[in-house]
């Protein structure tokens, strides 16, 4: 069982079951109870683990109503593959992400943490879903890391690390990550992670604060002043 | 007497097949046995053919060729160098000398060799010249083809691509040479003969079917608006003015604006019947809705294009088909054909400079001249007469000792290339000193600007065929030639003249209005539209297919 | 005379021949500027829209919100203020009740802003799902060139329906991304009739990932969208849970094949090479849709 | 990047009453867009390019030259973002969006 299960979980991470590196089950984060879902050791998400995840999601509204959902995020994107594109890998992502929303609509919180990789589309299918984002100060979130980047747009790797000083969405990191908006608190590997989860669900409400964290944070300063813009005229 | 000329031609033959009877069963070689074969009938000194043009390739000869270590002092001739296999050969140091047509595929490769010394040019050709020499000096000693079906005895089956293997044979098997033929398969029944086997040694079946361009192939989709203006222009201004009947289309997206235009706009303007009836192209899917409407006579072609099998076959009122009901084509025959018989040839280039020359080299690569200039040019020979061709002769100079009639010959360019490369130069692109030396004083022009009748772009169409000097053409030239830096340089004084004389005109003369030219005038949209009017005859290469 | 295909449409073109007539009403059109402040660093040139099309509009007299792609612009690429234009026209469609309608062109995320269009297009999940479930109609049409791939591709399939030609493609890596990690061998990028075949409108449809599938014109894909427009397709646990099963069935039915072929000859495709021919809505005709195919 | 201001006198255009913006073309690959406003004097247009394919100003001025001098666009400030467009599609975007304000 990985570290990462007992730091947060204890003992009762020996309930987890881990298969292909897809973790699902249910522990305690101190006294509170949760169901798990989530990746480990970085490994690629495709069709059977969306599936894999979904099912355990929709065992957690049926079986244990309200329960916290916990997800834990490690995983350094979707596998390109032809078949899993032949049978409909973004209907097997948005189907994990239905299931997730059936929850919520049915009062289970969605708590996400990054320990790990979380990367592209492995990060958006589950984790990016949930009603608080956190993250381990040592996990790698982003889009893609700055060399993939110069790699795809023809851009220089200098000229991409100089912009991403003042530009943190082209930084990889938990840091650069927070600043955007995009997770609420970044956490010590070492921490206290159970009393920080367990508070994170206490707190967590179905807000979406995301863009106002990037504005705040100053990381994303346009996303939401335009969204409101946006509203605003279309309820002229 | 001794040296007094009598059979050793025909000896040394007898001598070459003697050398390999033993890796023959009759003339049917294993594909084991190729390169084998190869070392031992070619001998050093050798004009050696090897069949290649820019669709179809000996390619399974040339690889096995390629694979010889110790072969040297070969006078390499054939139309395109094509393949890496080709250019292997003179990395080896095979060659002693080259006579070819067209390089563009390998044209940053060879300029290499030429830079390492490793390219010996004889000569740069366009097809028919090279076709010509085979029969005068340099008819080959083995030649290396390619077919489409054998059959025991060595008869050969050509399939649509007959191409220029009729015209490699013929010189070799009649000068007692050594006819060596790659098939895709071997065949009880041929379903007709295209080569006897009289004129076959040995038969191959290649381990894979050769290589075939579809070169010919332009997608609907990708013609742009600019491209739908200039087809309309070209169809007012060219096309309906003199009445062409019989012409030869190049292969860019302008021409296939103008082929998808015929039964649209064409036919709003009532040229049906009127224009456009013989043609002499290869199979064009483009040509696919004129045809089906009855625009369209006859077609006859220098190669066939993948996919057109069917179409062709099922269409044998339009083409040319053998008694088995499939496609025939023959590249000299109808680079014959487009040279003398046609009234019109519309082409394209990447470069046009202030004299009307026209060239497709880009900087440092050596390209060639393959089949454009054959029809590209006034045929003096000509004397059978036609409104267009004595339409034009009479614009261009009338006078005593001048020839009649004049051949259209026009050029159809956008101003500028992709990445706002100007089209129009003072001088075409400098090539570097050991290009333009092993081209040995010959400019690497495709087509004349003497040649040149029309030029046409988005800007204007300029009837350089009616410029009475070499001043007046470069300024017709100027006033359609844009906002390039040529064109800027034009005197509005100048423009206005030649407009007056009607030698320059812009879409408005034309009575073409460019908010009308859109995609939506074209009869096809896409290659599924095309092959929905072919009624799925037309079988699209997958790299076309996009639904 | 042959009519313009959906398809080759440039956006607001798209837009101006979906729509009833004149009825678009553009929200932060181009005037205002609201363009993006990465590609400018990167000298990269800019687009009043920043490639995204909203505004409010009426289809056959219903109000809808719509957005469109412009697949031209930085290949529909999804950054910070393109997805935030979309989040607030979302949530203008859920605060109204209005269906919401998006033409999808875009290979997903904008790599050259980063982050921010990823957790942008997250919000634009959440946003899409509360719509779906306060019962709001929240249609996506593909049916570009580009198709809905990436982050878009994951969005479109968020939605609670769609509207597919044979023209579109649905996906999350794209042909040469597939290339690149499996080999050419397997999977040649250059193949376009495979890539259709594998992402292409039809299958989508077969497979019951298309809602509709419909010709490539304009007017077809309004009409589909008309026909969507009172579904608005909540999440439930029982709609989830009937999805799971058919989605294991479909895993275990088709995935040891490559060959779309046989997911075509299972769902009683006979002639293959017609029905590869066929119009999206010819195609629909001779396979009516079943509750879903698998 | 390159960018450059100019304005080229220009018969007055007159503004259809509502209009207030007109837009033609998109950003991308030999493309541009043209979005065209109400500008401050009446008998001239003015031009704000900005273009990724630095180096053509003299061609780029002499089209919107011509083009300013052949149709009346006359306060009208034209903002372009061009990637690479040849002056025919220039031309043409300029066209379409001026038709929109004169054939509303």
């Amino acid at each position: 069982m990985s570290p990462i299960l007992s730091q947060f979980f204890g003992d009762s991470a020996a309930n987890l079951s881990v298969t292909n590196q897809i973790l699902t089950g249910y522990a305690s984060v101190g006294s509170t109870e949760v169901a798990v879902i989530g990746t480990v050791d970085g490994t690629y998400v495709n069709d059977a683990a969306a599936l894999q995840l979904a099912a355990h999601v929709l065992d957690c509204v049926q079986s244990k109503p309200g329960l916290p959902i916990v997800m834990l995020v490690d995983s350094a994107g979707q596998e390109p593959n032809r078949t899993a594109e032949m049978l409909g890998l973004p209907v097997y992502f948005a189907h994990l992400l239905s299931c997730l929303q059936v929850a919520r609509d049915a009062g289970h919180k969605l708590i996400a943490v990054a320990t790990g990789k979380a990367i592209g589309g492995a990060f958006l299918c589950y984790g990016m879903f949930a009603d608080s984002i956190y993250a381990l100060d040592s996990a790698q979130l982003g889009l893609m890391p700055v060399e993939a980047m110069a790699a795809v747009t023809k851009i220089p790797v200098a000229t991409l690390e100089e912009l991403s000083k003042r530009m943190p969405a082209l930084e990889f990191g938990a840091k650069p990550f927070a600043l955007l908006g995009g997770v609420q608190e970044v956490w010590p590997a070492d921490g206290a992670l159970p009393d920080l989860l367990e508070k994170a669900i206490a707190s967590a409400t179905t807000e979406d604060n995301r863009a106002l964290l990037g504005k705040e944070r100053g990381g994303r300063t346009l996303a939401y002043d335009v969204r409101q813009r946006v509203l605003a005229e279309s309820a002229k | 007497m001794a040296d007094a000329p009598s059979d050793t031609r025909r000896r040394n033959k007898a001598a070459r097949i003697a050398r390999v009877q033993s890796l023959a069963n009759g003339k049917i070689v294993p594909h084991e046995k190729t390169a084998d074969l190869l070392g031992q009938v070619i001998e050093p000194g050798d004009i050696l053919c090897l069949e290649g043009d820019n669709q179809k390739q000996a390619d399974f000869l040339a690889n096995q060729l390629a694979s010889l270590d110790s072969l040297r002092d070969i006078h390499l001739v054939m139309s395109c160098i094509t393949l890496p296999d080709h250019v292997a050969l003179f990395k080896k140091g095979m060659v002693k000398q080259v006579d070819f047509c067209y390089a563009a595929p390998q044209g940053t490769a060879v300029a290499e060799l030429l830079a390492a010394g490793q390219f010996p040019i004889g000569a740069i050709h366009t097809y028919n010249e090279l076709y010509a020499r085979y029969y005068i000096d340099l008819t080959p000693r083995v030649a290396l083809i390619a077919a489409v079906q054998a059959d025991r005895a060595g008869n050969l089956f050509l399939g649509a691509n007959t191409e220029e293997t009729p015209a490699i044979v013929e010189p070799t098997a009649f000068s007692d040479g050594v006819v060596i033929a790659q098939v895709n398969e071997i065949v009880d029944t041929l379903p007709r003969v295209d080569i006897p086997a009289d004129q076959v040694d040995f038969v191959i079946q290649a381990p894979y079917p050769f290589h075939l361009t579809a070169l010919f192939t332009r997608d609907p989709a990708a013609i742009t608006d600019v491209q739908v203006l200039i087809a309309m222009m070209a169809l007012r201004g060219i096309y309906a003015e003199y009445e062409v009947q019989s012409l030869n289309h190049g292969i860019g997206f302008n021409t296939a604006a103008i082929e998808l235009l015929l039964p649209t706009y064409g036919e709003e303007l009532g040229l049906k019947g009127k224009i456009c009836k013989y043609w002499m192209v290869n199979p064009l899917p483009t040509m696919i809705p004129a045809i089906e409407s009855g625009w369209v006579d006859t077609v006859f072609s220098v190669g066939g294009e993948v996919g057109m099998e069917r179409y062709t076959a099922a269409r044998s009122d339009i083409y040319f088909t053998g008694r088995d009901g499939s496609f025939h084509s023959n590249r000299p025959m109808g680079q014959l054909a487009g040279h003398y018989a046609v009234d019109m040839f519309v082409g394209a280039s990447l470069q046009v400079d202030i004299h009307g020359n026209s060239s497709t080299v880009s900087k440092n690569r050596i390209t060639g001249f393959g089949g454009a200039p054959n029809m590209g040019c006034q045929p003096a020979g000509r004397r059978h007469p036609s409104k267009a061709w004595l339409k034009a002769g009479r614009e261009a100079n009338p006078g005593p000792g001048s020839i009649p009639g004049r051949k259209l010959v026009v050029q159809i360019v956008e101003t500028f290339q992709a990445g706002r490369v100007p089209t129009f130069v003072d001088s075409l692109d400098a090539q570097d000193p050991s290009i333009m030396s092993a081209m040995q004083g010959v400019p690497p022009i495709m087509i004349y600007g003497d040649d040149v009748t029309h030029l046409l772009t988005e800007e204007g169409l300029a009837n350089l065929g009616a410029c009475r000097t070499p001043e007046e053409r470069t300024a017709a030239i100027r006033a359609v030639a844009g906002y390039t830096p040529v064109g800027l340089q034009r005197s509005a004084a100048e423009t206005a003249a030649l407009r007056a004389r009607g030698i320059v005109k812009f879409p408005e003369d034309l009575g073409v209005s460019p908010a009308q030219a859109n995609r939506g005038l074209l009869a096809a949209q896409d290659i599924k539209d095309l092959v929905r009017w072919s009624g799925g005859l037309y079988d699209p290469p997958s790299q076309f297919i996009d639904w | 005379m042959s009519r313009v295909p959906y398809h080759e449409l440039k956006a607001r073109e798209r837009i101006a021949a979906i729509c009833d007539r004149g009825s678009f009403n553009e929200i932060l059109p181009p005037p205002e500027r609201v363009m993006s402040v990465f590609l400018p660093e990167l000298g990269i040139p800019v687009s009043f829209d920043d490639g995204l099309i909203i505004g409010r509009a009426s289809l056959n007299g219903s109000p809808v919100y719509l957005a469109a792609q412009v697949g031209q612009f930085v290949g529909g690429s999804v950054g910070e203020v393109h997805s935030a234009k979309l989040v607030g026209l979302i949530e203008s469609a859920a605060r109204d009740k209005i269906p919401f309608v998006m033409l999808i062109e875009s290979g997903g995320v904008r790599l050259h802003e980063g982050s921010s269009g990823e957790i942008g297009i997250a919000e634009s999940m959440r946003a899409v799902f509360a719509c779906r479930t306060l019962g709001v109609a929240t249609i996506a049409v593909i049916g570009s060139d580009i198709g809905a791939y990436g982050g878009m591709g994951i969005f479109s399939a968020c939605c609670g329906s769609r509207v597919m030609t044979e023209h579109g493609r649905l996906g999350v890596s794209g042909p040469i991304v597939i290339e690149k990690w499996m080999g050419k061998q397997a999977f040649d990028s250059s193949d376009r009739a495979l890539i259709w075949k594998t992402s292409g409108g039809k299958t989508r449809y077969l497979l019951g990932d298309a809602d509709v599938l419909v010709d490539d014109s304009t007017d077809a894909v309004r009409a589909g969208i008309i026909s969507l427009l009172g579904q608005p397709a909540p999440v439930t646990l029982g709609s989830v849970s009937a999805d799971q099963q058919r989605l294991e069935a479909r895993l275990v039915q088709f995935g040891k094949t490559t060959n779309p072929d046989d997911i075509w000859t299972a769902s009683g495709v006979t002639d293959i090479a017609a029905a590869s021919l066929a119009s999206g809505g010819e195609f629909a005709n001779s396979y009516p849709k079943k509750s879903s195919a698998q | 990047m390159e960018k450059f201001q100019k304005s080229f006198p220009s018969a007055p255009l007159a503004w259809p009453s509502g209009k207030t913006w007109s837009l033609a073309g998109v950003v991308g690959s030999a493309n541009l867009e043209v979005l065209m406003e109400p500008g401050a004097a009446a008998d001239s247009a003015e031009f704000d390019v900005q273009t990724s394919f630095p180096g053509y100003q003299d061609s780029w001025l002499a089209a919107l030259s011509d083009f300013s001098t052949h149709y009346a666009l006359g306060g009208t400030k034209v903002t372009i973002h061009d990637q690479g467009a040849a002056p025919v599609v220039i031309t043409m975007r300029l066209r379409q969006a001026l038709d929109q304000l004169i054939h509303p």
